[in-house]
């Protein structure tokens, strides 16, 4: 049942991936990549990583979708189609696309992995805190500390970026 | 989900991805562009959270990763997305090919 | 005081005082600024006189020679371990008396401006630039370096430029400032070229150094630069004595390069009593004093060519000199005559016993012309303040009304006319004599000149304080005009009395060319051709100036031509406009323009417009799309992969 | 004394008993899901009287008296009303999203529900991020709301959906924030631990100063991510007709109208759980005999108690205090709600820390 479970999500975020990236409404096209995200988070539920499923609906759908969506309130009409591409432009990120596609899938169906024969860990939410504040071996605070600054600049950055100039406002 | 071979969920990702890149390349519309970027970004997740799974579950590593590249991705975002903002106002486009005026 | 930091206190106090006057002049009351002008050049002042005592009474003399001292030395840049560029203090004679003349008329001219400079715009710049001038002069003499000297020398002339160009509103001023600063600086080129031949020579740019090593004629480095190559019948070292020559004539206005200093008298007067009298024009007499062992042991031929072209410009400029009607640019001419002076009488001077007198002689003239000819200047200056202009023409009858200036201006007249027991008599009976002795032709072009001196000086007195009263048309009174200049009056005073006095001090002691103490001879029989020409000018100007008569009339018309020549000093403006504006131009300029336009510019364009072609053709693959960039990108990485997946594995 | 566990698990063990194992899990979780529904469908039929006699005794008014005794009818015929109108879509509509988008906020909120622990084992799934889960879900909900406002073509329903986009993930800042709080000192994420933290205490007595600031701001948070009066612009009558779903009719708007009330019903239950114990009843230490009648009380009906306690509040503020404006939201929230609740998150830190908390 779980095996079916996954090809059916597989397939479903192969679909709305697709129609993602070939939708000419944009504001479908956001909505097909929330699903597809929203799907890509059971994987992970089945993956029995629940916390990064959560993440990815918090940060992805609540966040990232959502300002995706206001920037397409702020930028287009409600209503109307993005205007169409050439074909010749289509054709040549298809075919490059696609070869790209077969290089990679061809070299991993040749590749056999070994798993692990380890005792697993869980990703509990209190095992990854530990691990994210731990300063030992494995530990990740220093890129924690990294990230926490990264995002107070490109706080500040997306704000200077976006403020209006005073001569603006005039 | 043991019953699934790792071989597949990279199909998975690797679909993504090249849909992503597709999407990348095709598309002239920046909130597109920045769409199709979060799927490849996804797909990479997958992968992380993928091999974390199943080549080394007794580590965290794979999760930790992807977790950094979520938190990138919104800092990324959130960038992106003032700068298109930006760029609406100066040419009330989000066409990319319309914003050329720094060309030559 | 120990030696170092009152050396220090007394280099530095200037700059300091600049540095905190021009950053914050703006926000400082004019009269504060004076203030700290004032004080620190006095502190200067005094620093410098106990400088000048300890050098010459207590530890400057080693068996009653005077010896080098470098109390200071740092070294700045080395280029190798032969050639350095040190800064440091160097103590001789004659920069102990350049640091004393130097301090002293700097002081007076501060208090001068205090009042002369009243309610000017940018008083505390003006300020400012007197201490930057200052700091620049001081460096100068007590350079232990050629290379700290031509530092400072570059200096001197950036703080000249500033100080004549100070009325930067007045088209005229900022001519004159950019002629003084283009001709001196044409001039340091040939001191720079000369800086690079002699340390070249010598290997090394110290000036005790390069003395010791160029000054002995058996010494390696002579020998090598004295017989080397020649050019043009002289030796390397001749060359590079007269192209470091030809730095200080620059700034020494000598002939032909005067044509400066008449026109930096745009600047306020009392900057030109402390640059273009006392100071900075002598820089080129104390640099030649400086190197005179050298021209006078190693290369006499440089040292003749110093004594000819000194002895024309004091004729030269003394013929112009009684033919101007601006006051200052009489005292102008009589400046360069004067600088002249000083530089024939090293020219004529020699090394060893009985040849030295004209060194002494030169540094003595120096020491007590800075003092009457501040005195002149700053006298000029109350007489402009007063009526305010400089033609003769508006002038007369002063005397009663001026009456302080009017004698202190008598006594300074008195002293460069050569009268006796006027300090400028004992001086310039000295180089009389060093010329009788040496060269009779230069003698007589000195006594004639000498003649003329006092009758265009005299000419100037009379006209001012006598001959007849001014058309009253500066409807404001001035009587009083000096009751309240206390600030001009002192300095004209305490002038007075070193004009006056400086005479005698018995100046063979304290310096001679080789820093020993001599006794300057005095020869009565020499004395009295100079004093009965120097009566017989006065005499003439006398009988012209005294009243108002039309004898000048008749005597100019007479000399007719001559007399058009001189007062238009004899075209050498003219003659340089010519030769720069088309001689230059038209045989340089042109083509070189047409050169540049079409082969240079051709070529340019050529390979440009290849540039342009070749990069139309590619424009396309840069398109600033960074979709595009990413596919090709994506396409490269792929088939690099490919290959060394499945090709070179 | 019959516990809600006791039952539960007497169906179960019934249904494995009758059926094999794959239709017997199917039938449980059906029937799982019919009770949550039919109790979310009974509390909002109640919210919605509560709602209306409040507002009414508030203005010393009557409110609904005509249907049924005391009007207590009134919402059922509501209900045929709305399930009796046509339900049509605007022309320039985008037709599938608007159709999508009431399903989406209903299908959101009703998710909401599943780690909900009502009683003492009665829990459709115990998983050990609950809390998080909730959050998460929540935040889809404003997706509907924007493919709404999207999809009615319509610029009154654009700029509502827009401002109850902006005012819901602002506020979910805070609102995240003080259950964090709470979360920083009880160290779980599951809904039953947090429930079973307070055996001895609530949070809102146990946690004192960070725990009743974050309790108070979490109701406030609450009631701005409902889009409820004093904030809700989104829908402001005056300005805007009705906000994201002006466009809606029939059925459609009666789904939005649902989604509304369950929310509240979902922020209040996260607010009981997690601030005033959930199921846990109200002991006071050391009142032996008060505290073992107040055990008599079913668990259920204490979550309940509390649960409508909160919708009573979020009532009594609707008509208190007047609507803000755009501007002042949200100032309000990140001019002040959210650097105090950060502050608070770093005091709850150092108290759980330092041991400060009973």
């Amino acid at each position: 049942m779980e095996t079916a479970l996954f090809y059916i999500l597989a397939g479903l975020i192969v679909t709305f991936a697709a129609m993602t990236v070939f939708s000419r409404q944009i504001f479908r096209s956001a909505i097909y990549l929330l699903t597809t995200l929203t799907f890509i988070a059971g994987i992970y539920m089945m993956m029995e990583m629940a916390f990064m499923a959560a993440l990815q609906i918090i940060i992805y759908v609540g966040g990232i979708v959502v300002l995706i969506i206001f920037s397409v309130f702020l930028t287009h009409k409600s209503g109307e189609n993005i205007p169409g591409q050439p074909l010749g432009r289509h054709i040549r990120s298809g075919v490059l696309a696609a070869l790209g596609l077969v290089l990679v899938l061809g070299v991993l169906i040749d590749y056999s992995f070994t798993p692990s024969m380890q005792a697993p860990i869980e990703a509990t939410v209190q095992n990854v805190g530990r691990q994210m504040l731990s300063y030992t071996d494995y530990g990740y605070v220093f890129p924690f500390e990294i990230v926490s600054l990264f995002l107070l600049s490109a706080l500040v950055g997306s704000i200077v970026i976006a403020m209006r100039s005073k001569e603006e406002k005039k | 989900m043991e019953q699934v071979p790792l071989l597949h969920v990279l199909i998975l990702s690797t679909t993504i991805f090249f849909l992503g890149m597709y999407g990348f390349f095709a598309r002239r519309n920046m909130l597109m562009i920045l769409m199709s970027i979060e799927l490849i970004l996804n797909s990479v997740n997958i992968n992380f959270l993928a091999f974390n799974h199943y080549l080394y579950p007794h580590q965290l590593e794979g999760l930790f990763f992807s977790m950094f590249i979520i938190t990138v991705a919104a800092g990324e975002v959130a960038v992106a997305i003032a700068i298109i903002i930006n760029l609406y106002r100066r040419f009330n486009t989000v066409d990319i090919e319309d914003t050329n005026t720094m060309k030559y | 005081m120990n030696v170092e930091l009152s050396l220090l206190i007394l280099l530095f106090l200037p700059l300091v005082s600049f540095l905190f006057l021009s950053l914050n002049g703006k926000r400082l009351s004019p009269a504060l600024a004076g203030m700290i002008g004032i004080a620190s050049l006095s502190v200067v002042t005094v620093l410098s006189l106990i400088t000048a005592y300890g050098y010459f009474f207590e530890y400057g003399s080693v068996a009653d020679v005077y010896q080098k001292l470098e109390p200071i030395k740092y070294e700045w840049l080395r280029f190798n371990e032969n050639l350095s560029i040190d800064l440091g203090v160097l103590l001789d004679p004659i920069s102990v008396v350049m640091l004393v003349v130097i301090s002293f008329i700097s002081t007076m001219v501060h208090i001068y401006s205090w009042n002369y400079m009243h309610g000017e715009e940018r008083f505390q710049m003006y300020y400012a630039y007197l201490s930057l001038f200052t700091f620049s002069m001081l460096g100068l003499v007590v350079a232990v370096n050629m290379f700290q000297m031509y530092i400072f020398w570059e200096l001197v002339g950036v703080s000249s430029f500033l100080l004549i160009g100070f009325y930067y509103t007045k088209q005229s001023a900022i001519a004159a400032a950019k002629k003084a600063f283009i001709v001196t600086r044409f001039a340091d080129l040939g001191f720079l070229v000369g800086i690079l031949l002699m340390s070249n020579g010598a290997q090394t740019l110290d000036f005790g150094v390069l003395i010791e090593r160029l000054s002995v004629p058996s010494s390696p480095f002579t020998i090598a630069m004295s017989t080397g190559a020649t050019f043009m019948g002289m030796s390397a070292l001749a060359w590079g004595l007269i192209l470091v020559f030809i730095g200080g004539a620059g700034k020494s206005a000598m002939f032909p390069l005067h044509i400066w200093l008449p026109d930096a008298m745009e600047g306020p007067t009392p900057v030109s009593a402390l640059i273009h009298a006392a100071t900075m024009v002598v820089a080129g007499v104390f640099l030649v004093a400086r190197l005179f062992p050298i021209f006078a042991i190693s290369a006499p031929d440089a040292l003749e060519v110093v004594a000819y072209v000194g002895a024309f410009t004091a004729l030269f400029a003394a013929v112009i000199a009684t033919t101007q009607t601006d006051i200052k640019r009489v005292l102008a001419y009589s400046t360069i005559s004067q600088i002249a002076y000083m530089m024939f009488s090293l020219g004529v001077a020699g090394w060893g016993e009985g040849h030295n007198e004209g060194y002494t002689a030169s540094i003595f003239h120096l020491f007590t012309h800075a003092f009457f000819k501040a005195l002149l200047f700053l006298g000029a200056g109350a007489v402009i303040h007063a009526v305010h202009s400089n033609e003769m023409a508006d002038m007369g009858g002063l005397r009663k009304k001026l009456p302080i200036t009017h004698y202190t201006f008598l006594i300074a007249c008195l002293a460069i006319a050569g009268v006796p027991f006027f300090s400028g008599f004992y001086s310039k009976e000295a180089i009389l004599s060093a010329a009788f002795h040496d060269n009779k032709l230069i003698y007589g072009v000195a006594l004639f000149t000498s003649g003329l001196t006092a009758f265009y000086m005299f000419r100037l007195y009379f006209r001012i304080f006598w001959y007849k009263e001014a058309k009253a048309d500066h409807g404001h009174g001035h009587d009083n005009h000096e009751s309240h200049t206390w600030a001009m009056n002192i300095p004209l005073i305490l002038l007075a009395i070193a004009a006056f006095g400086a005479g005698y001090i018995p100046f063979g002691h304290f310096v001679s060319a080789d820093r020993s103490q001599v006794e300057l001879p005095f020869h009565l029989e020499l004395a009295i051709p100079p004093v009965a020409v120097g009566l017989i000018g006065i005499l003439i100007a006398y009988m012209f100036f005294v009243k108002e008569n039309v004898k000048a009339l008749n005597v100019q018309q007479s000399f007719g031509a001559f007399y058009k020549w001189a007062y238009n000093k004899f075209y050498i403006d003219e003659i340089y406009l010519f030769v720069t504006k088309k001689v230059l131009f038209n045989l340089v300029g042109r083509p070189a323009a047409w050169f540049d336009r079409t082969i240079v510019n051709g070529m340019i364009n050529g390979s440009a417009s290849i540039t342009a072609f070749s990069s139309e053709s590619i424009k396309k693959i840069q398109s600033g799309n960074v979709q595009t960039y990413a596919l090709y990108f994506l396409g490269g990485v792929l088939v690099v992969t490919s290959l060394l997946i499945y090709y070179f594995q | 004394m019959i516990k809600l566990a006791d039952i539960v698990q007497w169906i179960h063990q019934w249904l494995t008993d009758v059926l094999p194992a794959f239709w017997a899990t199917i039938a449980a979780n059906a029937l799982a899901g019919i009770a949550i529904l039919s109790l979310v469908l009974v509390c909002v039929i109640i919210c919605v009287y509560m709602e209306r006699k409040v507002a009414a005794f508030m203005q010393l008014r009557l409110g609904p008296m005509r249907v049924g005794k005391w009007g207590s009818l009134q919402v059922l015929a509501d209900v045929i009303k709305l399930l009796l109108k046509e339900s049509f879509v605007p022309t320039r509509a985008d037709k599938i999203l608007f159709v999508v988008a009431p399903v989406l906020v209903l299908t959101v909120s009703l998710m909401a529900l599943a780690p909900v622990s009502f009683s003492d084992g009665v829990q459709m799934w115990d998983m050990n991020i609950g809390v998080l889960y909730i959050t998460a879900i929540s935040s889809l909900g404003v997706i509907g709301v924007l493919m709404a406002g999207w999809a009615s073509n319509n610029k009154f329903s654009l700029v509502g959906a827009m401002r109850a986009g902006a005012q819901i993930i602002s506020y979910e800042l805070s609102a995240a924030l003080s259950i964090l709080a709470i979360i920083a000192m009880t160290g779980t994420l599951s809904m039953n631990e947090l429930v079973q933290s307070q055996a001895d205490g609530w949070w809102i007595f146990k946690g004192h100063i960070p725990a009743v600031i974050a309790f108070v701001f979490y109701v406030i948070a609450a009631t701005a991510e409902c889009n409820r009066a004093p904030f809700d612009l989104a829908e402001a009558e005056q300005e805007l007709t009705a906000g994201y779903h002006t466009e809606y009719s029939g059925m459609q708007f009666g789904m939005f109208y649902l989604t509304e009330y369950i929310n509240m019903i979902v922020v209040s239950i996260i607010a009981s759980t997690l601030f005033l114990g959930g199921w846990q009843p109200f002991h006071i230490y050391g009142f032996t005999a008060f505290n073992q009648v107040m055990d008599y009380i079913p668990q259920f009906f204490w979550l309940m108690g509390k649960v409508f306690f909160i919708i009573f509040l979020m009532m009594w503020f609707r008509w208190t205090f007047p609507r803000l404006r755009i501007d002042q939201l949200l100032k309000l929230e990140w001019k002040y709600l959210m650097p105090i609740s950060l502050v608070n998150l770093i005091i709850a830190a150092l108290c759980t820390v330092m041991g400060w908390h009973f």
